[in-house]
Parts: structure tokens; C-alpha cells; sequence
């Protein structure tokens, strides 16, 4: 057993290894670079309570390969009967006041910071322009809706930098949690409106920033992927403008896309909606060209499109849109000039000029 | 020893035997063999698991068959697994340590394996029809509205399980309380008797909550109530607090026992007393009243407010405070020991920093703010398989090497019992330490596939490639046991120069454990008659008449019964017609009970002129 | 010692407490009060959900505690409980009288009230659901409602069927030290039926009245 | 009885369990009365603020009757009996306060 503290070195020095090969992680992913408040305050508190941790364990392996080397039964020493101690009252005393300490330490930033990520109302100067976000956690997307803009949309969550933005958290069907790990924690969204949750995010630059759904909510529970996109807050109401704005019966160009149009109309509408309305059975599309990825995990181009509305039980099983009108699960298939059809209007929704690009070209 | 015996009456007679015992050694080995069976199962899910993660966006199982799978790996391994091997080694070593010839309710602890069994067994029927699948918290909405009937054997697998642990617990309560031998105080029980007393009480109060809240579920699913159902006016908040007031306290019910037998194990290999041990009494105590005022830091993220979570956060990080105690007063153990190396010994050094590092990563969730961003990842994962495997399995592997003897008379294999130790301990760190970065990288858990080109490629296949070195270090134990078994070698009462009760009599003990009942003159008694005796236990009572308790086959067929109804309640749902069995079922068990109740069952005695014989002790 | 145990136990030449002469008897009595602890918790925990879901009738037009509830029949209810309680202390003090006779006698008794308790819950019940069209199903308070009362309810038959088995089962061969214990056991299981139903009528009914 | 030290044990036990059912008989007799006032508060409509806390409190002490008399709490020998049941109280209390408290905001 003379390996053991060879063992254990070499099992340590691999670690660190993988973990500078791996790094902190994606940027505007991981919770290890913080781009926004929330994530920011967290993340000095996970530090201090590494910190803690690592002084801790120290102090316990220091004593525990001393004790483990020095006070192995030697072979010649068989028989020797050590002393029976029972005890020993500092000691004892000791251990269990300093890890109290070390806690009140550790408490004292948790109790704030949890008072201060739950401070939802605006300050008063703030309150005027304060955005509040209705966010509604579905199977398996996301719901937006701007209060006092009359803006709703889906997937891509637009928010202006620099301020906090409010959300109030909601799902219809079952749990969700709403989680944008660079920005800030994650948060519940619970069925029935008793139970509404709010939260508030606040991203200090320009970006594209990922989010998950973080509680388990049926098979696609991995696909619930959104993103948040940053912009700077004139940009930002440039976007309220134009979704305001949005000529929700605007004749598309091409004729692909017009036929696309009168398709879309006559089965899709039932489900989707074009233009601020509730939230539906299926997300609303008012700028579903300039979405960073359909469905929220395939890149956004038109082969992708096609092959989601063709097939969406293959990407994203156990969606609702699964069989409720001519895709893989139904009689009659949606045609290849079908789907190509719709596509091209569904490509060419674009109402805002501020897209993700502008976020991203700023990062 | 078993199969020696099994020779001698033939297999029908043996299983026979087994199926009617109320001996607590035999039903030990039934929770052994169950229990072991079941961590197999649950291994090879995890297996599943992690085969699905090594790369990205792999398409190895289904999304609806990688939900069945964590969530049937999580039940399987908590309920199925680590209690009842928890169990095995309670019904092995507690009525030894204490000196007692049985346990008190020996039909009602024969009773509480058979429910365990059955509801088991039931659980995982649903594999041929389709496993539940809302995790293994089994959160409302999610799992009441899940289609097909998986949630339903969910509910009814763990209410009849769960019925036979409570039984189970009580029976432990009764016997430490009761039938402790003369001498044996509290303060000198051992400390693994200590905490398998905080464990029954912990199970006494935080199963009826389980209980209640699987009721409901049942009722939400198969009777159309509206407790989850907001549309309805219900809440699926009170499942949540449900599950989490029996959830936390059931961690704590899995490490308690392992602690206590980690502070056996480190006194007898270190040879000396054990360090502070009326501190590791209170720090036990301590930890069962505590663990019953934290379950909400689990629902950290459910919106309970910063007051309720502050307030949760505090009361969770207090708990560091008794298990520091804990690890201290091991190391301290240690110093100045004589310490030897032995398997169930590397288990337990093994044992110390891995938990110490779950525990870490428990302070670090338990900082509510923090837990924002931990909660629902892989930072959780992390911790709780650092604690569950590095604590409750490693605790397993050590109590199965220590006790063997005590089981079946023979010894695993040192030789194979340290080779099977190190790939399992490499694995181990492998798998999990590098999840906690994973889940700080923004990999949620319960993930049937992560994406590619998000840096989580690399954790996730060193995880995976470390499950594997785990496997193998169960395939090489596995093995042992079989060499063991097929050697079949036997051994003397006291292999380990053991400090406490059960090492006095022989292996495997007799059926009536102690032909005379010892009398106790302190802490370690064994140990005291080794330094200032002559080494044996002084009989407290002269060698007289022993009663026993008869055998009996009610306790499998009334939990037979429940199994039976179990099914009818699941599929009445699609026709009334399968409310027949549900009648029959609990026609069987009612019927059962109401024999148990009538019938006089009064046991036998063993004549003092066949102790002399030395009846028993094969 | 142990068919000892089933010899008819006379005045004057036994113990006193004869449910907690024999090991047996002591296991039995100390692991029932242990099982009643795990009934509170689990009688809590539905009290709890009753209590978290019954102001959420009025989001689904039903009738909510305040409008369903009558008090005549639950103060019957409750006399009649309170008294079946007194009767089954009766028959312990008889019991430890060694008087098996008087004490069959109160179990009886016990055993009467208990149905006619059970009879009225049930006619409550059906009142409720044929007149006020009030069921399990209709919302959440109706569901938290008939699971707390009729898990209680659920207790008390099987109280009943359980002084019952045993009264006509050790009804030939008088008091043992074998039988007393589960006497003993099944009057602390009455009374503790009883402790529910004080909680359930103060906090299900008289507060369901008043509205909070 | 102390001087009761012709008679049997058995005499004695006896006088003493009449002692004892004689307690019992005005245990009944105030839990009767416990519980008309409770009814009789709610039939009055008191306010509603004075009549729940009085209410539980009347049940409090009516559930200390049972437990204590009628389930011969006080008797010696009890004392794990009070343990366990006070543990339970305890998990309940936490599990009510918990449903009255935070499962709705
Ligand atoms: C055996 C099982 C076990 C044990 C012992 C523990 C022990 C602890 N657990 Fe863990 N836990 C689980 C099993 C366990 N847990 C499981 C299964 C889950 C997830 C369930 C699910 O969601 O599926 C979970 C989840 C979980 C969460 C919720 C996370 C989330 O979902 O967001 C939290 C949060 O507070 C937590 C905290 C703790 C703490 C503080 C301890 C403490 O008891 C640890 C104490 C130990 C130490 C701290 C180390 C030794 C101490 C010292 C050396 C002294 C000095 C130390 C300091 C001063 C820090 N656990
Ligand atoms: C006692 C509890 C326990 C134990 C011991 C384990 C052991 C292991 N667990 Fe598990 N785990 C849980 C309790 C436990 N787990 C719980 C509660 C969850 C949460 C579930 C949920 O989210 O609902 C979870 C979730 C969980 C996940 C997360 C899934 C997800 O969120 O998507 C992962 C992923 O890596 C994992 C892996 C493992 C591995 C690799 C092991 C290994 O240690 C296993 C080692 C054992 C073996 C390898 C067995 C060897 C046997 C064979 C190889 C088969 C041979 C077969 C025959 C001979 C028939 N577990
Ligand atoms: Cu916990």
C-alpha cells in the first residue's frame, strides 16, 4: 500500500490537467466567466466559499496523511497496544467552534446575497422605464411577454444592457426553471398563477447568451434552449419599436414565400402566431429569421428549417407539434415544395434590424 | 455456513427455509442478496447513463428511455440498493452488538424484507411496459400527468416498499431499546448500534411524509383527485415539500449507519477506543434532529422567497458543524494508533476525503444565493454521488469485507478485495469530481444529450471512462465473493481481533447467537475481556432453556397480496374490470393479517441438554 | 415459559400490569407508541395539505368549508368518539383488574360507538356528494377534504375490525398474559383515533365555519 | 393505602386503578366541556381572531387529556413513549407550519 500518496498525487496532477485542457467552459455559457450581476455576486460568493472549503481541507489531509504515514502498524510492532484515549476536551472544542466560525462567515454574504437577488421592485428613480418581462416556460420553449410594450415573442429573449430587467416566471403545463448561467441564477417557473416567480437579470455587455431549461420537464427537457440577447438599450428600443410596428400581413417577395404565407395561414396559425398575441400552443415566429437557432438547438438556415418542419419528432421528441398537421407522424406528409414553401416565408419574418448579429459584433 | 447447510437439506428445503425465516441473520442475507441484486441493476442503468453522455449529442437510447433510465436508476439505487444493503448489515451486526438473541419483532422484521422485496420487484416489472420517467423526485406536474403507467408503479413500487422499511425501523427502535444485555447502557453501545437507533428514528418520522405523498399522487393519477393540479385549485408545491421533508432526512437515514460503522471499523484497525465517543453520540443525535429542518434547501429555486431560503441555508450549513466532528474525531482515532490496512480499512481511508469533499460541495449548495446557479446541474450530481458513493457504497464494501465472517464464516479475499478497491476508488474520482465543473460550464442534469461545440465534450467522456474503471472494480468484488463462496474457507469467531460483542461467538453464530447471554462491563466489551479478562465474554445468566420464534410464511404472503393489489390499482385505470385483483390482493394480506392476529404463535425452546450438544453451531 | 403466556390470569396471584409482564408485551407496547409518532407525522402531513388547499374551492365554484359544513351532526360525531374513548378506558381498567368479562363487556360498547361514529361519517359523506355534489374530484379542497376525514375514517374501521378479531378470538378463553398486550395496544390505537378527530373537528369543521 | 398492608397486592392495585378511573371520569368530563365551548364559540360567531387560537388551544389540552390519562402518559415508564411522540409533534408542527406558510405566494 506504499502507492497510496504516489497514487493519489498522479490522480490530482491529471485533474488539473483536464481541467485547463477543457477550461472554464463555453464563454456566455458558463457560470465561471460572469457576464451579468446575478452571476457576478454569485460568483464571489462561490469563491469565498471555495476559499473556506480549501482551508478546511487542507487542515483535514494535512492531519490525515500525518496520521495515515506516521502511524502505520510497523511489522516488527505487532503486538503494541496503543493508548486507549478517550478523548480530549480542547480538541474537541476546538472543531466544533472554528467550523462555526468559518460558517458565520460564509453565512453572512449568503443571507445578503439571497435578500438581494430577491429584490424585485425598481428602485424609484428606476421605475418609469423599468422592462418587465412576463417569461412562460412551455414544452418545450419559451414565452415572452413586454409589459406596457405590447410585444410578445418567443425563444430569444431581447433585453438592454446595463439595467435590470424584471421577470415574472410562469409555465403552463409543468415545471420549468429559467436558467442563463452567465448572467445570472437560475429560477423556477411554476404551472397556475399562484405560484408566479420573479427574478430580475441584468447583463453588463452586449451579447448572445446561452440559456437552458434546468428542471426536468419530458423527453426534450435537453432541447429547451433559448438564448438571451443583449443589446444596448438604444438598440433595444429600436427593437421594441419595430415589433411594435410589425405589418403582420405584409405580402412577402418572393412567390415561394407567398404561397409559404397562405399555407401558413391556413394550418398553422391555429398553433403559432405572427405579431403580439398570448402565448399559444407553439411559439410565436413575429422574427423567427433573425432566431439564433430553430427549435432552439439546429443552426437557423433553411435546410434545417425544412428538415424541423418535416420531422420535428426526430429532433425534438415529445414537442406538441408533433402530428398536428402533415409531418412524419401524420397520413398525408407535409410535400418537399411544402416545406420548402414555408420556409422561405418564415425566412424572410424579419420585422426588427436589430438582430443577434448586432449583440455578437459588439462581444 | 449456507450452502454447506443447503447441501445437507437440498435446495427446497433451504429455500423453504429462507422464505419463512425470522432469524434476523438469514434475513440479512436475504437484504444482502436483494439489495445487491438491485445496486446491479442500478449500476448497469448508470452504465447506460453514462455510455448516452461520452459523446456529444449521442443517440445511444431514446429521450423517453434516458428519462426511465435516471429516474429508475435514482429510485433503483436509493430505495432498492443502499437501504437495503444498509439493512443487511443493521439486521447482521445490531442484535449481536447488543448482545440479544433476536431482534424484537423478528415476523415484523421477516415482514418489512418481503414488502421491500415485492415493491421492488414491482418497480421493475415496469421495465416490460414502460419505466416512470419524471425523475426519481418525481416532481408534480410532470410525473402526474406522465402518460402510460410507469409514474403508477412508481407510486405503488415505493408505498409497499416503503411500508416494509418503517416496519423495519421500529423493530430496530424496540430491539435497542429493549433487548440490549445486561450491562449494555447507551453509553456503551457501539457506535454503529448508536446510529442505526438515529437511523430507525429517522425513518419512524420522515417515511409517513413519503407515505402521504405518494397517497395523493396515487389518488391525482388513478382517482382523478386534484392535489398537483393548479386548473383545479392544487399546488404541486405541497409534493415538493412532501418528498423533500422525507428526501433530506432519507440521506442522512443512508450515511448515519455508515458513519457509525466507518467509527467500528477505524477503532478495531487502529486498535484503540474510539476518540470522543460521547461527542460522536451527540454528533449523531445532533445530525438526525437537524436533518429534519433543511429539506427545503432542495427547493432553493422553487420561489419560496429570500426568508424561507435564508433561513433553510443557515439551518443546512449547521450541519457541517457535527459531521466536522465526526471527521475529526476519526483522524484523532487514528493518531497514535496501530494502524492496520486491512480491506474494510482502505475502504474507510478511502472513505474520509471523499465524503469530506461531498460534504464541501454541500456547504457550497448549501449557500442559497450560490445554489442558484448549482441547483439542477451536475455541481449536484457531483455532490451527492461524493457522498452517496464515496460515504454509503464505500461504507457498504467495508461493512460486507468487515462482517462477512459474521454473514457466511468465511472471508473475501484480502488479495482481491484491494484489487477490486482501487479501479473502483480511481473510477470513482474520475466520474465525479470533474461534474462539478461540468454543471458550473452550464450542463443541467437530468440531460438525455448535451450539445456539441459548448467545451462539454472532454468532462463528460473522462466521466464516462471513470464509470467504466467502477464497473470493473464491482465485476473484481463480484468475483471475490464467488471465489469465496465456491472456497468456502472457514473462519474463527474473531479474525479481525475485534473490540466489540458480535466477535465473541462464533462465525457464522449459532441461531440462537448466544448460548448464555454476556454480561458487559464497559465500551469495546470484548476488548476489556481481551486486557483484563481472559478473553471471553462472562455469561451474564447461567446456561439454561433459550425461547425462539417460530418461523412463519405470512410475512410473504401478506406482502404478496399488496403486490397483487398493486397491479390492479395501476391498470384499473384502464378498466374498472382490474379492481378484481385489487379485492383479491388485499383479500390475501387482510386475510393474512387477520391469521397472524388469531393464531397463537408462541415460539419453541431450545433445551439447555441440546445447548450443551452444541446444537445449532454447525 | 411460553404456553405459560396462554393460562387465564386470576385475580390475586398476578401482575398488575399484566400488557407489560413478558418481554413480549413490552416490545409490543413501546414499538406501538413508536408507530403512533410516525402517525403524527403522517396525520400532519395530510392536516397540512388540508390546510394548504381548502380556501381553493373558489376558483372552481364549488362550495367552499364555510358553506358545506353542518356542526349539528359533527358535534354527535365528536360525543360519540369522546365517549367510545372513556368506554375503552373502561375496558383497560377492568383489564387490569383481571375482569374479562366487564371488560369484553366496555369493548363492546366501544366497538358499538365506533360504528355509529362510522355510520354518520358515512351519511355525511353521502350528503355531501348526492345533495351538495361535492366529491373527491370536483377541486382541490374537496380532495384534501374526503383524504384527511377519510383516511381518519380508514382508521377507525380498521380500529374496529381489530377489537373485534381479537374480542371474539379471546372471547372463550379470558385474559392471558399472551392477549393482554394486544388489548392494551388496540385501546391506545382507540384513543388515538380519538386525538385525531379532536384536531380534525377543530380544524376541518369549526375553523372550516369561521371561514379561516 | 399505605396502610393497606394486610391486603393482596392485587387489592391494593385495584383501589389504586379506582383511584385512577375516578380522574379519568373528570378527564371525560372537562374534554365534554372543551368541546361544547369550542362549538359553542364557533355557533356564537365570536370574532374569528379570538375564537382559532382559542379553539386549538382547547383541542391542545384536550389531546393532553387523552394522551396523558387516557393513555396513561403520567404513569412511570412512559418517558421514550413522550420521547417519540413529542419527536412526531415536532415533524408536524414543522410540516403544518410549512403548508400554512409557503406553498403559496
Ligand atoms: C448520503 C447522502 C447525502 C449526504 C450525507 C449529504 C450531505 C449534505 N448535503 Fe446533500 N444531497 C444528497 C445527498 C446527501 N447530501 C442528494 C441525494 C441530493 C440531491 C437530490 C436530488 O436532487 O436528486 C443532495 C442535494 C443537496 C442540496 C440541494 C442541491 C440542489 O438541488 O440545488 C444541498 C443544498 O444545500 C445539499 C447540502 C448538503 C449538506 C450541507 C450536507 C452536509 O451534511 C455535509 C456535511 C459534511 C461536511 C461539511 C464535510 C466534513 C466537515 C468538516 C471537515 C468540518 C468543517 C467544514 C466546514 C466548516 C465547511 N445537498
Ligand atoms: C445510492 C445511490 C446512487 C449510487 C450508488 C449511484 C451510482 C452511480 N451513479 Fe447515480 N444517481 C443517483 C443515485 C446513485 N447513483 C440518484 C438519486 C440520481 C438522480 C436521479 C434523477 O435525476 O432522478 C443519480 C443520477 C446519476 C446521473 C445523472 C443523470 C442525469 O442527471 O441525467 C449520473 C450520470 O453520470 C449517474 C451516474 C452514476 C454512476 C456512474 C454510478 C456508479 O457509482 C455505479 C457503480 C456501479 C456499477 C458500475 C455496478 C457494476 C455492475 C455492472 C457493470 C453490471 C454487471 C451486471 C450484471 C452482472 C448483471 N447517476
Ligand atoms: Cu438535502
Amino acid at each position: 500500500m506504499k502507492g497510496w500518496m504516489g497514487k493519489s498525487r498522479v490522480l490530482f496532477l491529471f485533474g488539473i490537467m483536464l481541467l485547463t485542457l477543457s477550461g472554464c467552459g463555453l464563454p456566455n455559457l458558463t457560470a465561471l466567466e460572469p457576464k451579468g450581476e446575478g452571476a457576478d455576486v454569485i460568483y464571489d460568493l462561490m469563491m469565498l466559499s471555495v476559499i473556506i472549503m480549501v482551508v478546511v481541507g487542507v487542515i483535514v489531509m494535512a492531519i490525515y496523511f500525518f496520521v495515515l504515514i506516521r502511524y502505520r502498524q510497523k511489522d516488527d510492532n505487532q503486538d503494541y497496544i496503543p493508548k486507549q484515549t478517550e478523548g480530549n476536551k480542547f480538541l474537541e472544542l476546538l472543531w466544533t467552534v472554528v467550523p462555526i466560525l468559518l460558517l458565520v462567515v460564509l453565512a453572512v454574504p449568503t443571507v445578503q446575497k439571497t435578500f438581494m437577488l430577491a429584490d424585485t421592485t425598481p428602485s424609484e428613480e428606476d421605475k418609469e422605464d423599468a422592462v418587465t418581462i412576463e417569461v412562460t416556460g412551455k414544452q418545450y420553449w419559451w414565452h415572452y411577454n413586454y409589459n406596457g410594450l405590447e410585444i410578445q415573442t418567443s425563444q430569444d429573449l431581447y433585453i438592454p444592457t446595463g439595467e435590470r430587467v424584471y421577470l415574472k416566471l410562469a409555465a403552463s403545463d409543468v415545471i420549468h426553471s429559467f436558467w442563463v448561467p452567465s448572467i445570472s441564477g437560475k429560477m423556477d417557473t411554476n404551472p397556475g398563477d399562484g405560484n408566479v416567480n420573479e427574478m430580475w437579470i441584468n447583463a453588463y455587455e452586449e451579447g448572445v447568451y446561452y440559456g437552458k431549461c434546468a428542471e426536468l420537464c419530458g423527453p426534450s427537457h435537453s432541447l429547451m434552449s433559448f438564448k438571451v440577447i443583449a443589446v444596448s438599450p438604444e438598440e433595444f428600443d429600436q427593437w421594441a419599436e419595430d415589433m411594435k410596428n410589425v405589418d403582420t400581413d405584409a405580402t412577402p417577395e418572393s412567390e415561394s414565400a407567398q404561397a409559404g404565407k397562405e399555407l401558413f395561414n391556413n394550418s398553422c396559425i391555429g398553433c403559432h402566431a405572427i405579431g403580439s398575441a398570448p402565448a399559444g400552443v407553439g411559439p410565436n415566429l413575429t422574427n423567427f429569421a433573425s432566431r439564433v437557432k430553430i427549435a432552439g438547438i439546429l443552426d437557423n438556415n433553411k435546410q434545417n428549417l425544412i428538415k424541423w418542419l418535416q420531422h420535428p419528432e426526430e429532433i425534438k421528441p415529445g414537442n406538441k407539434m408533433t402530428g398536428k398537421y402533415g409531418n412524419t407522424e401524420a397520413k398525408n406528409p407535409l410535400t418537399s415544395e411544402e416545406a420548402d414553401q414555408l420556409a422561405d416565408y418564415l425566412l424572410q419574418l424579419n420585422p426588427s434590424d436589430i438582430t443577434p448579429e448586432d449583440a455578437e459584433a459588439q462581444e | 455456513m449456507s450452502t454447506a447447510t443447503a447441501q445437507k437439506k437440498g435446495f427446497g428445503a433451504t429455500l423453504w427455509d429462507y422464505l419463512t425465516t425470522v432469524d434476523h441473520k438469514k434475513i440479512a442475507i436475504l437484504y444482502l442478496i436483494a439489495g445487491g441484486i438491485f445496486f446491479l441493476a442500478g449500476g448497469l442503468e448508470a452504465m447506460l447513463i453514462r455510455i448516452q453522455l461520452a459523446v456529444p449529442d449521442n443517440d445511444f437510447v431514446s429521450a423517453g428511455m434516458y428519462n426511465q433510465l435516471i429516474t429508475m436508476h435514482g429510485t433503483t439505487m436509493i430505495f432498492l440498493a443502499a437501504m437495503p444493503l444498509i439493512f443487511a448489515l443493521m439486521n447482521i451486526a445490531v442484535p449481536l452488538q447488543i448482545g440479544a438473541r433476536d431482534v424484537a419483532f423478528p415476523f415484523l422484521n421477516s415482514l418489512g424484507f418481503w414488502l421491500f422485496f415485492f415493491g421492488g420487484v414491482l418497480l421493475n416489472i415496469s421495465w416490460f411496459t414502460g419505466a416512470p420517467d419524471a425523475g426519481w423526485t418525481a416532481y408534480a406536474p410532470l410525473s402526474t400527468t406522465s402518460p402510460g403507467h410507469g409514474v403508477d408503479y412508481y407510486v405503488m413500487g415505493l408505498q409497499i416498499a416503503g411500508a416494509g422499511t418503517l416496519i423495519g425501523g421500529i423493530n430496530f427502535l424496540v430491539t435497542i431499546v429493549n433487548m440490549r444485555a445486561p450491562g449494555m447502557t447507551y453509553m456503551r453501545m457501539p457506535l454503529f448500534t448508536w446510529t442505526a437507533f438515529v437511523t430507525s428514528v429517522l425513518i419512524l418520522f420522515a417515511f409517513p411524509a413519503l407515505t402521504v405523498g405518494l397517497f395523493l399522487m396515487m389518488f391525482d393519477r388513478m382517482f382523478g383527485a386534484n392535489f398537483f393540479d393548479p386548473q383545479m385549485g392544487g399546488n404541486h408545491v405541497i409534493w415538493e415539500h412532501l418528498f423533500w421533508i422525507f428526501g433530506h432526512p432519507e440521506v442522512y437515514i443512508l450515511v448515519l449507519p455508515i458513519f457509525g460503522l466507518f467509527s467500528d471499523i477505524i477503532s478495531t484497525f487502529s486498535k484503540k477506543r474510539l476518540f470522543g465517543y460521547s461527542a460522536m453520540v451527540f454528533a449523531t443525535v445532533l445530525i438526525g434532529f437537524l436533518g429534519f429542518m433543511v429539506w427545503a434547501h432542495h427547493m432553493f429555486t422553487t420561489g419560496l422567497g429570500p426568508v424561507a431560503n435564508s433561513i433553510f441555508a443557515i439551518a443546512t450549513m449547521a450541519i457541517a458543524v457535527p459531521t466536522g466532528i465526526k471527521i475529526f474525531n476519526w483522524l484523532f482515532t487514528m493518531w497514535g494508533g496501530s494502524i492496520r490496512m486491512t480491506t474494510p480499512m482502505l475502504w474507510t481511508v478511502a472513505f474520509i476525503p471523499s465524503f469530506t469533499l461531498g460534504g464541501f460541495g454541500g456547504v457550497m449548495l448549501a449557500a442559497a444565493a450560490a445554489d442558484y446557479q448549482y441547483h439542477d446541474t451536475y455541481f449536484v450530481v457531483a455532490h451527492f454521488h461524493y457522498v452517496i458513493v464515496g460515504g454509503v457504497v464505500f461504507g457498504v464494501f467495508a461493512g460486507l469485507h468487515y462482517w462477512w465472517p459474521k454473514f457466511f464464516g468465511t472471508m473475501l479475499s484480502e488479495k482481491l478485495g484491494k484489487l477490486a478497491f482501487w479501479p473502483f476508488f480511481i473510477g470513482f474520482h474520475l466520474t465525479f469530481f470533474i461534474q462539478h465543473f461540468l454543471g458550473l460550464m452550464g450542463m443541467p442534469r437530468r440531460y438525455w444529450k448535451f450539445l456539441p461545440d459548448q467545451n462539454l465534450d472532454l468532462g463528460n467522456l473522462v466521466s464516462t471512462i471513470g464509470a467504466v474503471l467502477m464497473a470493473i472494480g464491482a465485476v473484481i468484488f463480484l468475483y471475490n465473493v464467488i471465489v469465496t463462496s465456491v472456497k468456502g474457507e472457514k473462519v474463527s469467531g474473531d479474525p479481525w481481533d475485534g473490540r466489540t460483542l458480535e466477535w465473541s461467538i462464533p462465525s457464522p453464530p449459532p441461531f440462537y447467537n448466544f448460548t448464555q447471554t454476556p454480561l458487559v462491563r464497559g465500551l469495546d466489551p470484548l476488548w476489556i475481556e481481551k486486557r483484563q479478562g481472559n478473553g471471553k465474554m462472562t455469561p451474564a445468566e447461567p446456561l439454561g432453556d433459550i425461547h425462539m420464534p417460530n418461523n412463519s410464511f405470512i410475512p410473504f404472503v401478506m406482502s404478496l397480496g399488496l403486490f397483487i393489489a398493486g397491479f390492479g390499482f395501476i391498470y384499473q385505470v384502464d378498466d374498472s374490470k382490474w379492481l378484481g385483483l385489487v379485492f383479491v390482493g388485499m383479500l390475501i394480506t387482510l386475510g393474512s393479517m387477520f391469521v397472524r392476529s388469531v393464531k397463537d404463535d408462541l415460539g419453541y425452546h431450545i433445551h439447555k441438554e441440546d445447548l450443551e450438544k452444541g446444537a445449532g453451531s454447525e | 415459559m411460553s404456553s405459560d403466556q396462554l393460562q387465564r390470569l386470576k385475580p390475586g396471584q398476578s401482575p398488575h400490569e399484566p400488557e407489560k409482564a413478558t418481554l413480549e408485551g413490552k416490545n409490543k407496547f413501546l414499538g406501538f407508541w413508536f408507530f403512533l409518532g410516525g402517525e403524527t407525522v403522517l396525520f400532519a402531513s395530510l392536516f397540512g395539505t388540508y390546510l394548504a388547499l381548502n380556501g381553493e374551492a373558489s376558483n372552481t365554484n364549488g362550495p367552499g368549508p364555510a358553506e358545506l359544513f353542518g356542526l349539528e351532526l359533527v358535534f354527535i360525531m365528536t360525543i360519540i368518539l369522546l365517549t367510545s374513548s372513556l368506554t375503552s378506558v373502561y375496558a383497560i381498567y377492568h383489564m387490569k383488574n383481571l375482569d374479562f368479562k366487564k371488560m369484553q363487556l366496555w369493548l363492546g360498547i366501544t366497538v358499538l360507538l365506533g360504528f355509529s361514529f362510522l355510520g354518520c361519517e358515512i351519511y355525511e359523506f353521502y350528503e355531501y356528494i348526492v345533495h351538495e355534489n361535492h366529491t373527491f374530484r370536483s377541486d382541490a379542497f374537496g380532495s384534501a377534504f374526503y383524504a384527511l376525514v377519510g383516511f381518519h375514517g380508514g382508521h377507525v374501521l380498521f380500529g374496529l375490525l381489530w377489537i373485534l378479531t381479537i374480542m371474539i378470538r379471546n372471547a372463550k378463553r379470558g385474559l392471558n398474559l399472551y392477549n393482554a398486550p394486544k388489548f392494551y395496544i388496540a385501546s391506545l390505537y382507540w384513543h388515538f383515533i380519538d386525538v385525531v378527530w379532536v384536531f380534525i373537528f377543530t380544524v376541518v369543521y369549526l375553523m372550516g365555519k369561521l371561514g379561516g | 393505602m399505605a396502610n393497606n398492608t394486610n391486603s393482596t397486592s392485587y387489592e391494593f392495585y385495584k383501589q389504586k386503578n379506582k383511584e385512577e378511573m375516578k380522574y379519568q371520569l373528570i378527564t371525560f368530563a372537562l374534554m365534554i366541556i372543551f368541546t361544547l365551548v369550542a362549538f359553542g364559540m364557533v355557533i356564537a360567531e365570536y370574532d374569528p381572531l379570538f375564537t382559532i387560537p382559542v379553539i386549538i388551544l382547547l383541542a391542545c389540552v384536550q389531546v393532553g387529556f387523552q394522551l396523558y390519562y387516557f393513555m396513561h402518559m403520567y404513569h412511570k415508564g412512559h418517558g421514550l413513549p413522550a420521547l417519540f411522540l413529542y419527536s412526531g409533534v415536532f415533524v408536524a408542527l414543522l410540516t403544518v407550519i410549512t403548508m400554512v406558510t409557503i406553498v403559496w405566494w
